[in-house]
């Protein structure tokens, strides 16, 4: 078979098919693009905001109290932060806990009038890491605080932890439900959407087998049209995303901010997307075809 | 050439299309297949093609057997015959000069060369002004006559042709029987299937006569 | 019944099918259409049925101008024409049955009319027992049989037939034209394109020759 | 024609070309109830977000303090409530304010321990409605209060309220923006998966006219086959969401339920999906279909 000369021949046929059935390839780009394209706003989304939740659940967990006259912070910080679970661990003074006080008390500070000496304990603010993945380790931190000899009280709120480790766990789940859900619905309405494509090609299919196609001369076109397809709805699935984020990023309340972040790279967005949109054209493509094939 | 034994074809759905045929075509021969509507001859031809395949019996075609062929084999086998299909199985959305040059493109032909031999072709069915036509913008005969174009551009070893003038005047039936026995001079065996009462009394001398799906004479 | 006053038919594209053609075919008639291939037989018909408009000129089909004819009245038209297409026109995922009943359902006929009509009408054509079948699953002059037995099934007021032999046998062949005979005699106009040289000399007393678009004889 | 008898018949027909197309049939009507599930989750999500954000925008906003001695607690509500824009006002004594910060300083106790009489003012806790649909409703408010005998002090957290109104405004504005590119999404999606389906029957269409049907003829199968194909991809939709929101229901936190609540009645959502995917259907099969005819 004549080698490459024959396979830029095929080639250009395929474009010119292509642009036979332009409107067909062009709708169905369309369709990849927007189902690429709900799926990846779903992924910014959930990535965004499991990020900001996470970082809202890296709160300080755990206060403990510390008697006075114990040893030095330096010495207290670091029996803290070895503790197996701790990733932070901050002193706070006397006179900060008096300070930070009057901050909250902003409007009742009357009530502070009669107090001289300053009564507050210095306290460590300690946060332990993974959270979600290991509910059970503050109690373990809580165990081993309680046993340190300058420790005076440990407080910590059972309630908010076990909150903060659920809705994060939950959100985790939501999403891999809905993610899984919009891969499957995605993938589905873009290889039903190429099957029908293809299914009003069976004739010129069946005819090209008949005058003695091979497999491969008849893949190759559909191959090539999965990849121009996948690709423009890759760019098409881009630009609905970008513009979006466009659309909202300038209403977006500041603090909320995060929630319109990409959360990669944008040309790791795009060559993924992209990359997505080639590989579920592809497949669609030959998929599809490879039924008639059979035959 | 062609060789069946014993070759029988009931199709699913219960219709009996072909009983225990045998029948030997040497290389070079020029053969008409005649009998009435069903009989059975079109179901002849495509078993010969490889494109249905026999309920009982054996085929051998050009020194192979069909039973042992693979599927990569196939478009091989299929480039060496050329069909002309009752239906005439012409691509709707290509043009005539694309659905004639296909049969050259899948065997890798150059460019250039299959510029020409289509070319050629379509001048010689008289369609050149037709080139660029899709096919349902055709006439029932033009269409015929770019089936016929398809199936002898490749120069095939064989020629299968069904109801090649179904749809042709006498006189272009004339002029397609005459294309077919130049290139059968030229060493192509040729079996065509045909009601053409004229033609067969004009060229059929060898003659497979089809009644019921049993070779009758 | 069907006048033409100096019709000429451009297709896009360029082909010229029809030029300055005057005809008039009186009810009742029988008439034959022949010419080779391209000759505009296919497309003089299909201006008749009012599938494809003519570039030129003016139709009267039973007293109507079909530029005057409204696009919800045109169906009423084509139900009192049958009309046997030379590519056959039948659906390929309905039976035979399915595919004939369709011409008395678009009336409105009642079931149990409709099957007794079907029928009667197959086995006129001799294929009762293809009834259930799809017509990918016939041979090709079982599907002629079948546009046939659309066309006819309803007995309409006119019969354009176009190329209605091209796949049968001799014998059938005349059958046909006989089956076409007997409505004509029941008073039906009959159209039939033909390149059948058989039927010509059997049965062509009144025939138009077309040639290059033009009547000729 | 026929009449009532030939309808009949149409439909008839129309059902077993149904079951002829029946894969056809089913990957539209799943590809629409796919769709449907997708934009009906959306919505479900959103409008519980939007409830649980209100009813958290809905704290307590200002306080006013009352000057020891002033009139009747009645007497000052009702003139809180005779505000423009006041939705609740609640009165809070000297006792209540005590015993609250108490509360509010658990294990800080002791800064209280040298306090006799109750230093705290009574207050008035005050909501004002339509925080979204008008934020400067508040200043308002807060000037009206300012002039009253009573008032010490009047306190609101500006920066706060501006978060609560405009984190509300951007939710709502995203929501309508993914709401709009949803619906047309499906629409869309929906419209070219029954026009690649219908374009594979035109040949039939054509014969269909070319033998005499009548458009009505020729329309109501595909009106039916619409119908069908809608219904069922509303039930599907209705199967999708409801079995995504049982899987997910079970493990979500309590306190954050309210974002798994059914914010309709069943029966609603139920009929609302299903005529949605009827409506869907039928105009999708009929547009596509007009094409055809016209030509
Ligand atoms: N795909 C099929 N499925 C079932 N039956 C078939 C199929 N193809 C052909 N037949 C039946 O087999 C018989 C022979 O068909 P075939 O097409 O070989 O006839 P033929 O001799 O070519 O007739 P014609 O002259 O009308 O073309 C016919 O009765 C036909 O109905
Ligand atoms: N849809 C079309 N578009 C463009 N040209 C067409 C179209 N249909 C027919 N023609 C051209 O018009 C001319 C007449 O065609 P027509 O089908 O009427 O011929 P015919 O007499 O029926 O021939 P045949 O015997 O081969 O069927 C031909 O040259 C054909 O190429
Ligand atoms: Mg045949
Ligand atoms: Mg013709």
């Amino acid at each position: 078979m004549g080698g490459s000369s024959n396979l830029l021949y095929i080639v250009t046929d395929a474009l010119r098919s292509l642009r036979e059935n332009s409107v067909t390839t062009a709708l169905t780009a369309v369709t990849l693009g927007v189902s690429l394209s709900i799926f990846s706003v779903f992924i910014f989304v959930f990535v965004n905001l499991n990020a900001a939740i996470n970082s809202w659940g890296d709160r300080t967990q755990i206060v403990a109290y510390i008697k006075d006259g114990s040893e030095a912070p330096e010495k207290i910080r670091e029996a803290v932060l070895s503790i197996p679970g701790v990733t932070s661990a901050e002193f706070v003074s006397k006179e900060r806990a008096l300070t930070e006080l009057k901050n909250e008390l902003k409007g009742h500070e009357m009530v502070l009038e009669g107090v001289d000496s300053n009564p507050l304990p210095a306290s460590v603010e300690i946060k332990v890491g993974g959270l979600y993945k290991n509910p059970g380790a503050v109690s373990t931190v809580v165990a081993r605080l309680k046993q340190m000899g300058w420790a005076e009280d440990v407080q910590f709120n059972r309630e908010w932890i076990e909150k903060i480790s659920g809705l994060l766990g939950f959100i985790e789940l939501a999403a891999v439900f809905m993610g899984f859900f919009l891969a499957a619905a995605t993938v589905f309405i873009i290889s039903n959407t190429i099957r029908l494509a293809v299914y009003a090609r069976k004739d010129e299919i069946e005819i090209m087998r008949l005058v003695g196609a091979s497999d491969r001369f008849i893949k190759v076109p559909f191959f090539i049209e999965g990849v121009v397809q996948g690709f423009a709805g890759g760019v098409i699935a881009l630009l609905i995303t970008g513009a979006g984020r466009y659309l909202v990023a300038a209403k977006v309340p500041p603090y909320f901010n995060f929630i319109v972040q990409t959360p990669f790279p944008v040309p790791v967005i795009a060559v993924a997307l992209i990359a997505a949109g080639v590989l579920m054209g592809v497949a669609g493509s030959l998929i599809s075809m490879a039924r008639f094939l059979k035959a | 050439m062609i060789q069946m034994f014993h070759v029988s074809k009931n199709y699913e759905g219960g219709s009996t299309a072909l009983t225990d045929v045998t029948l030997k075509i040497t290389k070079g021969e020029f053969l008409f297949i005649t009998g009435p509507s069903g009989a059975g001859k079109s179901t002849l031809l495509k078993i010969m093609f490889g494109s249905e395949p026999p309920t009982e019996g054996q085929i051998i075609i050009d020194g192979r057997n069909y039973f042992k062929i693979s599927s990569s084999e196939l478009p091989l086998l299929r480039r060496r015959i050329g069909f002309v299909f009752q239906d005439f199985k012409l691509i709707p959305n290509k043009t005539v000069f694309e659905n004639v040059a296909l049969a050259l493109k899948v065997m890798g032909t150059s460019p250039r060369e299959i510029k020409n031999r289509v070319l050629r072709m379509l001048s010689y069915v008289k369609l050149q002004h037709r080139a660029n036509f899709k096919p349902l913008c055709l006439s029932g005969g033009e269409q015929q006559r770019v089936a016929i174009a398809r199936a002898l551009v490749k120069e095939p070893a064989i020629i299968l042709a069904d109801e090649p003038t179904g749809n042709l005047d006498p006189a272009l039936s004339i002029e397609t029987i005459e294309l077919f026995r130049e290139v059968n001079n030229r060493g192509t065996t040729v079996v065509v299937a045909t009601h053409d009462k004229g033609l067969l009394e004009r060229y059929g001398r060898k003659t497979v006569h089809l009644e019921n799906g049993r070779v009758t004479g």
